[in-house]
């Protein structure tokens, strides 16, 4: 669809968008009553029926119409006290200048787009630089470094940490060891007296020791019995 | 034939080089006079132009440069999986041709010109590397101007050889006519 | 004269890859067999041979590439050499220091002095010139000795003058043999 025609059915103007430029230039109506926005719509609505959209058309409407709105919000809005009056003989010559700025780009634009076409079939070579162009010549080399360095490099790698100080760290209780200790006795009798076989190890050894007897509930090995609180617990083996 | 040694040398340093080199950058790595430089790349276009062999010689982005021959484009690609660079679209070659002609341009000015704000367009341009931020104008918006990589994409020497931009002005004929149109269709509704 | 279009390609081909390309790869991009790719490559060996122009074809292991011609060295060199010095690193100064006092020696040696791998020094190393492989262990390890250029840039005027590490030695009283005890000090760093 052509910008240019465009039919229009506005408030104050009936006919093609060509014809509406037309007017508007000669001053026929004024930039102030047309409602911009209407025009639009009406763009959008013709886009929506005839389904296509032409990028080369769209983009003059759009300059077209962006040109108008300038325009008008100039026309509307008080001048600046420096700045002349835009007389509107004046606003149509500048509708028409920008017309025509536009298409000097436009045209621009296709003939770099020609070259770009002739560009792109062109490859440049980026493999890196060999290696000897990388680094030092050797006859341009100069001291950089300081010898000692090296040394003082080989002191640090004799050096060997002192072993880490333990004596902070608690002794600890292996639940793993605990679980042994008591697969060892069920594996010589079918049941026990915990505090017979236990009650004389720390508090720590013995609670984890309770908890390892809970793992081996959890796995169908053992279970136990305490006929009243606090009193003996009987582990038997299942 | 076997070509001179200067020629052989100019040839291996555009070789190696990652960018197009400048003559008087030439002539001092080569230790010769510019002079030299410009008779040895003289003979070198000979050797390298466009036809004669895989590889040509370039005048692009303000310096001298080897380029792959074009024929070898659709093999190059198969050998080191590049997809063919995509082509601009429309609203990428006029913003890019506005950049071009008038930077340093503000955003604002070039979407004045096109009259849509195009951001979407100069982004893409700035991915490409085709155009780049140049600085911001008295009123905070970004001004833009193009890179070397554009120069060297459209096979420009230099900015300087971009057409002159009056070239694209429509000719009086056209600008006449575009006023006329304009005037007949209001005078057929006048004589409606 | 110019070339037939296969040898252009072929050319333009190697102009582009970083890496040798294998005539496999090559007959494939080009879209031909492999004997057409290696009577291209025979006509382009004559036009680019050594001495002729100022970029020579050569055959290296996995194939084939071009080279800038060795005569343009000094020319290219002024042009792009762009080499660096920084300081070194921790770990770079441990893996040279080693290197230095111990060479010839493995790479897997080195990591078990310092406790850890550390490939990136000993590739940084390399790379800069300061360290180069010298051959092979019986086991396929590769051997580091230090190079002439590390020699210079540390103002050595031979190895023989390296410092003398007992200075900052922590237990000069240790009798072993110096890779005795790095070796042995690496162990036991490592398995803290």
């Amino acid at each position: 669809m052509r910008t240019a025609e465009l039919e229009l059915d506005l408030d104050v103007f009936a006919g093609p968008f060509d014809l509406l430029l037309a007017v508007v230039l000669r001053e026929e109506i004024d930039l102030r009553e047309l409602d911009l926005a209407e025009l639009v719509l009406v763009y959008i609505e013709r886009l929506e029926q005839t389904g296509e959209l032409d990028l080369e058309a769209a983009t003059e409407f759009l300059v077209l119409i962006a040109s108008l709105l300038e325009l008008k919000s100039r026309l509307l809005l008080p001048q600046a006290p420096d700045e002349p009056e835009l007389a509107p003989e004046e606003a149509a010559d500048e509708l028409l200048a920008r017309m025509l700025e536009y298409r000097r780009y436009r045209d621009a634009a296709s003939y770099l787009g020609g070259l770009f076409e002739e560009g792109r079939d062109y490859h440049y070579r980026a493999a890196p630089l060999p290696a000897e162009l990388r680094r030092v010549a050797l006859d341009a080399a100069r001291p950089t470094y300081e010898p000692d360095s090296l040394a003082v490099a080989i002191g640090d790698l004799l050096r060997v940490p002192p072993p880490p100080d333990t004596s902070h760290i608690r002794p600890t209780v292996s639940l793993e060891r605990r679980l042994r200790a008591l697969r060892d006795v069920l594996a010589h009798r079918s049941s026990f007296d915990f505090d017979e076989h236990f009650g004389s190890e720390d508090r720590l050894t013995q609670a984890v020791t309770l908890f390892a007897l809970l793992e081996l509930h959890k796995k169908g090995e053992a279970t136990w019995k305490q006929r009243e609180n606090f009193g003996a617990i009987e582990v038997v083996a299942r | 034939m076997s070509a001179g040694s200067l020629e052989r040398t100019v040839e291996a340093l555009l070789f190696l080089a990652p960018e197009p080199v400048a003559v008087a950058e030439l002539a001092e790595a080569a230790e010769a006079s510019e002079a030299e430089i410009e008779r040895a790349l003289d003979l070198l276009s000979g050797t390298l132009a466009e036809g004669k062999r895989g590889i040509v010689l370039r005048n692009v982005a303000g310096g001298w440069t080897l380029a792959a021959e074009p024929l070898a484009d659709p093999a190059a690609r198969r050998l080191l999986a590049k997809p063919k660079t995509p082509p601009l679209t429309q609203a990428q070659a006029e913003t890019l041709a506005i950049v071009a002609y008038l930077q340093p341009i503000s955003r604002p000015e070039i979407a004045r010109i096109r009259g849509v704000s195009g951001e979407s367009a100069v982004q893409t341009l700035t991915e490409r590397g085709l155009i780049e931020e140049s600085g911001r104008s008295r009123f905070g918006a970004t001004i833009y101007r193009t890179t070397p990589l554009f120069e060297r994409l459209f096979g420009l020497s230099g900015l300087d050889r971009l057409p002159d931009a009056s070239r694209f002005d429509p000719t009086p004929e056209d600008e006449a006519e575009l006023r006329e149109r304009l005037l007949k269709a209001g005078e057929q509704r006048a004589g409606e």
